[in-house]
């Protein structure tokens, strides 16, 4: 069968060659690594830009590149919409005409084709069509990049490091609307980022690159709790994210069946609605473990669950560091990672098989995205 | 008998003008190749488009009379397709073009390896095709570059005299544009009405520069 | 008679015949006030190229787009006869020039024999180039003659043409030069030091023909005879030209 | 008194004029805001590279500009160290030579010139000294821009987004560096930042703007908490920050005594010693309140502390969003933030006056950075 | 009589060289008043620097022999003291200066226009004073395009011939380049020698083209 993405390439850099092989079907990919691990040079060679890359790249059972058969297709024939990490906008056209530079090919896919207008009210941009891009400040430099990928009717999306200069509400927008049009129009995406959460909501696979490798390959959820990659992963550790579908709506909480079996209290957001699907993050670190269940707590959450295993959170810190207990969470045993301390543990007598209660906040709790359900 | 100086003043808009507007596609082009290729012999090809810079006018004209004359290597070709050339308006557009063409390819170029290649390269992963990215990102982003060329070519065109003068001739009203006919009146001492067309001259390329300038001017990030 | 004849073929032909001269540069306020005159009286148009009279047999050679050449000397006219393009039966000499010495006009030098230039004063000799320009030919065959040619060899600058010749006496950094009488006439920046005396001086002619193989020939050498002939000649005459001592004739 | 900056100035921008006046003694100062708010433009004035600003600035009792007497200094005379947003490398030196790019002005500054070993080490760029800038990566090019002005020995630290482009762990390291440069050659900084952690690390009072003007100002822990501002400054909420000394330490756990009297536990990093001065981050999320001490939770640190206010913490949530519950700790009476429910502020029966323990788990717990007592 | 050919080629070389050195300083420093300030009479100043380009040569060397003359408005009878310029090699090298200024500054201008602001004005907040950023931040930015208006001027100073002649005189040995030789060669019809002296030019040109190129080429980012 043929993948939807299937690399096979090589590509000599400065202080070491990028070599990666990746075979999937996932068609919402990751990049995620630390400076200079050669993500964007990934994503350019996977976008054409790079001449010296070599290998072998196809996309959607359509071969891009085999240097094998000498076959290179140009960037103009592969139908990415690129983002790169600099924004790059024509100096000579204006706001508009930066959006519009992708029309002829947008205008050959209808199916594909973007309101203008919506994007341009999405990306909060909708006073500035007329603007020279020179004067424009960095987050906007970098919505209208990224606006003009979005209006050009791509194949397949590759955004680097799309929202790095957005602050955190602008950052939600956008990742919200991202995500809706990678669901609504079905356009693959790779998105490149050093944020655990964006990776999180955007991506069902990620590939963690260090020093022109892939160090690990999987599922956010697994990939990003590993010891030797949460630090470079987040300031913040390791996020669970539980699925469900809100049951129950208050004004200010939102009450979410998991598909794991208990039932969550987390704060509202305006979008979701009854019957929405949505994902929540809640921090390994913020769970509280409890022998017995507590009582008098302001926290709302309190499940019981099973220890599964037990293991070291840190590969650096050894015996004495901070251990990772991964619990199974109702009927469907999703395992959800709390990180405690030693002492904890000894306090507690956590061990596999042995009872306990998860507790945290309401607060804890972040939607990451919705998904109306049709 | 005697021409206004209308006459000489219109003949050179024209030949500069059309010189200007002959040398710039391929001008362009050759730019763009010694811009973006790195081939072996590129000083080669390089010192071949500055040729009628670096040779006195006069050696050009002498070579380009050889090469159309009526019996020369291209003399029956031109005679062929009776373009006509020879002591006629088209060979001073020749000969300009000739002389013209090593500043407009060299200027030209600079411009040209000013342009960012990822803003190409962007353009690309937009669908464009290579021809459509050379008109809509590497022109428009050239273009000071380009304009001051064309500056240049015309220029040139206008005070063109030692290659012209051999290859269309000096005939009042026919060929004799305002640079021959600055020379003729100075030969002859007649330092007044050469001084009538110097004026003239400099009002046209004054012109041309004027109304450049205006296309230059563009407002840019306030910074000091 | 010969205007009726000329009156007839305008007539016939509907536009009158173009003829085109291909003249010394220096022959240009001459020939420019001839030419209305010319026109009229032989029913023609007279178009006009000027240059340096080597430029112009090149041209001739090149293009064969001239019906008459009126060259500055004989060696050029000889040329284009070599290549088989002058109608020899209509090829005159019809004027001559005088080579004067001048010297800036401010300058005291007093020159009154060829003798004078080898003196050590006169350290550069503006001529026009002596081995391509007529002038500057002229100017060598007298020194030569008079002796003192190789003496002052090395303090020749030598101009493009004439006029640059007489621009470098003008501007003062050379000390004479040795130019046309018509030339200096022009000038106030110049005095005339010395005039070459004709029979001290090489035989200086203009030669003046009309050229083969083209459509006009006949009108051609009409116009030859007319530029050649008595209403022409005061004219040259007033521009300071010499009519040449023996009387028109065919060259040969 | 003459203020250590003292501004007052005007500059008309597209939609809006930035108009701006802050007079302030302290030195570590931050600027947040949302996207084209006027953040970088005001950097730029302040650097002397928008000749269109209008209005006074002073610096350290020296006026830099003041557009009534005509008085308006150049650039290179205001001895700033300036990181634009989006690097602007000299491409025609490699790094090494960006680097040494002000070393004149160092040069004529013995005591505040930083070794370059020791910038290209922190940095991490110890092996690219002499690679040309333009084929860096994203976050290499930044990590230039920052060493370029620390190595032009500045009076004054201009940092526009100096880390938006690393990932977590090298963030952390070079942010703990920037600070102790901060404060071991009292260099005056200016950041701005969209991340509320870096503002609240570097920064001792933070200006908001908004649409070119500031819409709060003072310190980040007061300012960062207002509800209108919350949702700008970050995705996750507010963070307490709580500063102590090391009291103990323990392989994998750190024991702060804080200045408000508790006594902490929290992970340990290598950089802290016994003695030095710390500062914590723990999140108003995450923090969980009790009626009584809690018994058999993992939580290991459980601080007894007064309520002191309980206000809505979102402006738009209303009379039944989540309430922001400020308590005071030990005898200090330090403030810190807990938001919780409507639902647990009833069930618990919270109020001004009474008194809670606040649970939290060592992990929920980040050393912000670490100050070394000499 | 006749010199050896390469009498004149070093002139030439010596000519073009000076003449290249002594243009490109006032050359730069009027491309950047150009560039970057915006005032009235801009096209004037434009014009008036383009005027040897748009005049014909010779015009300009009668002029510059005016003003050089002895008692001309420069001449040494005005200024007191002999600068020696006619029909000198410093005469070629004056004429030549004048007929390259155009191009050099043309050029100059579009490399020094392209060149980013905010890089010059990062410089500043390094401390670096204005002078200091010229030298070490603008004039390493616009390297291509100022190599590549030294190459045009002197790729015209060996052709000039126009104004030269006028000026330096046509002295065997002493003010005659290539450029004047090869026109004396073909002017006398000594075909031969001129394409000798043909080859000659095309030989420097091509010398001074490649070690330019060498100069110009560097790396780039390695995008498509
Ligand atoms: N054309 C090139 N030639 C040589 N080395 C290169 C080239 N392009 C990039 N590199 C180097 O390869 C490494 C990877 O670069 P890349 O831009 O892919 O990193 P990145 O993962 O995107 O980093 P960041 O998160 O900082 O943007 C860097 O060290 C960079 O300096
Ligand atoms: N020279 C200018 N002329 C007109 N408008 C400008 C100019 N420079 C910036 N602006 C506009 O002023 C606003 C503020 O720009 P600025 O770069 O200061 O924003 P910012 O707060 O740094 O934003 P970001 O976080 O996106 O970098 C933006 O809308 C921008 O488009
Ligand atoms: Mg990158
Ligand atoms: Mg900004």
């Amino acid at each position: 069968m043929t993948a939807l993405l299937d690399l096979d390439l090589t590509l000599p850099l400065d202080r070491f060659t990028l070599s990666v092989r990746w075979r999937t079907e996932e068609p919402a990919l990751g990049i995620f690594g630390p400076s200079g691990a050669g993500k964007s040079s990934l994503l350019e060679s996977i976008a054409g830009l790079r001449k010296n890359t070599s290998g072998r790249i196809a996309f959607a059972g359509r071969p891009w590149l085999d240097s094998g058969r000498g076959l290179r297709l140009p960037p103009e024939k592969r139908g990415v919409g690129y983002v790169p990490q600099d924004a790059l906008l024509f100096p000579h056209l204006d706001v508009m005409g930066n959006l519009l530079a992708g029309r002829r090919r947008a205008a050959r896919r209808p199916a594909r084709r973007m309101s203008i207008e919506r994007v341009l009210k999405v990306l909060e941009l909708a006073e500035m069509g007329g603007r020279p891009v020179e004067t424009l400040s960095g987050g906007e430099r970098q919505r209208v990049a990224l606006g003009r990928a979005l209006c050009s009717a791509p194949d397949l999306l590759l955004l680097d490091e799309p929202l790095a200069g957005l602050d955190a509400a602008l950052r939600r927008r956008v990742l919200t609307y991202v995500l809706r049009i990678q669901v609504e129009f079905a356009i693959p995406t790779i998105c490149v980022s050093h944020d655990a959460a964006e990776i999180r909501t955007l991506c069902r696979e990620v590939a963690v690159l260090v020093r022109g490798g892939i160090a690990a390959l999987g599922r956010p959820d697994e990939i990003l709790i590993r010891p030797d990659i949460l630090p470079v992963a987040s300031e913040e550790g390791y996020e669970n994210v539980l699925r469900g579908r809100v049951a129950l709506r208050e004004p200010s909480l939102l009450y979410l069946d998991l598909e794991a079996g208990p039932r969550l209290a987390v704060p509202a957001e305006d979008e979701a609605r009854t019957g929405d699907e949505v994902a929540v993050a809640v921090r390994a670190d913020d769970l509280i473990l409890a022998a017995r269940r507590p009582e008098g707590l302001s926290a709302q959450n309190i499940l019981p669950a099973t220890i599964v295993e037990i293991r070291a959170a840190s590969a650096a810190a050894g015996a004495d560091g901070p251990v990772q207990v991964i619990a199974a969470l109702g009927v469907l045993r999703t395992p959800i990672v709390a990180t405690v301390t030693q002492r904890a543990r000894q306090q507690l007598d956590l061990k596999p098989g042995g009872q306990v209660h998860l507790i945290f906040k309401t607060q804890a709790c972040r939607l990451l995205a919705t998904r109306r359900t049709r | 008998m005697i021409p206004a100086p209308v006459v000489p003043l219109l003949l050179s808009l024209k030949v500069a003008a059309l010189t200007t507007a002959a040398i710039l596609p391929p001008g362009i082009l050759l730019a763009l190749l010694l811009a973006r290729l790195e081939f072996r012999g590129k000083s080669l090809v390089e010192t071949a488009v500055s040729l009628p810079l670096i040779l006195p006018p006069t050696a050009v004209g002498y070579l380009l009379l050889r090469l159309l004359a009526r019996n020369g290597p291209l003399g029956s070709v031109t005679l062929g397709f009776d373009l006509d050339l020879l002591f006629t308006w088209k060979g001073a557009v020749l000969a300009s073009a000739f002389m013209s063409l090593p500043l407009v390819v060299r200027t030209a170029r600079v411009a040209l390896e000013e342009v960012d290649p990822r803003l190409e390269a962007i353009g690309r992963t937009l669908g464009m095709p290579p021809m459509r990215i050379f008109f809509e990102v590497t022109l428009p982003l050239a273009r000071r570059g380009l304009l001051a060329a064309a500056v240049l070519g015309f220029g040139r065109a206008l005070g063109e005299f030692g290659a012209t003068v051999i290859v269309a001739g000096n005939i009042p009203g026919r060929t004799q544009t305002l640079a021959l006919a600055i020379f003729n009146d100075l030969q002859v001492g007649r330092d007044r009405e050469a001084m009538l067309l110097v004026a003239m001259t400099v009002l046209l390329a004054f012109g041309a520069i004027w109304s450049v300038e205006g296309l230059l001017r563009r407002r840019k990030r306030g910074v000091q | 008679a010969l205007a009726t004849v000329a009156g007839a073929v305008a007539a016939d032909a509907g536009p009158a015949p173009e003829i085109m001269v291909y003249a010394a540069a220096s022959l240009r306020d001459a020939l420019q006030d001839l030419a209305p005159r010319c026109e009229q009286a032989l029913g023609v148009r007279l178009m006009f190229n000027f240059g340096a009279s080597s430029d112009l047999a090149r041209q001739i050679e090149a293009g064969n787009k001239a019906d008459v050449f009126f060259s500055a000397d004989e060696g050029f006219m000889d040329r284009v006869a070599k290549a088989g393009l002058v109608d020899t039966a209509s090829r005159l000499s019809p004027l001559s020039n005088r080579l004067v010495v001048v010297v800036p006009a401010d300058s005291d030098l007093r020159i009154r024999t060829a003798e004078d230039l080898a003196a050590p004063v006169i350290r550069h000799l503006s001529l026009a180039n002596p081995e391509a320009v007529p002038a500057g030919r002229y100017a060598r065959a007298w020194l030569e003659r008079a002796g003192v040619w190789d003496r002052v060899r090395d303090r020749v600058v030598p101009g493009v043409d004439v006029r640059a010749a007489l621009a470098a006496v003008e501007s003062g950094a050379l000390e004479a030069g040795i130019v046309y009488g018509t030339d200096a006439a022009i000038s106030r920046r110049v005095r005339v030091a010395l005039e070459v005396r004709a029979e001290d001086g090489p035989r200086i002619s203009y030669a003046l023909a009309a050229l083969r193989s083209r459509p006009w020939l006949p009108v051609a050498r009409r116009v030859v005879e007319w530029l050649a002939g008595p209403l022409a000649a005061p004219i040259f005459e007033r521009r300071g030209f010499l009519r040449t001592s023996d009387p028109p004739e065919p060259y040969r």
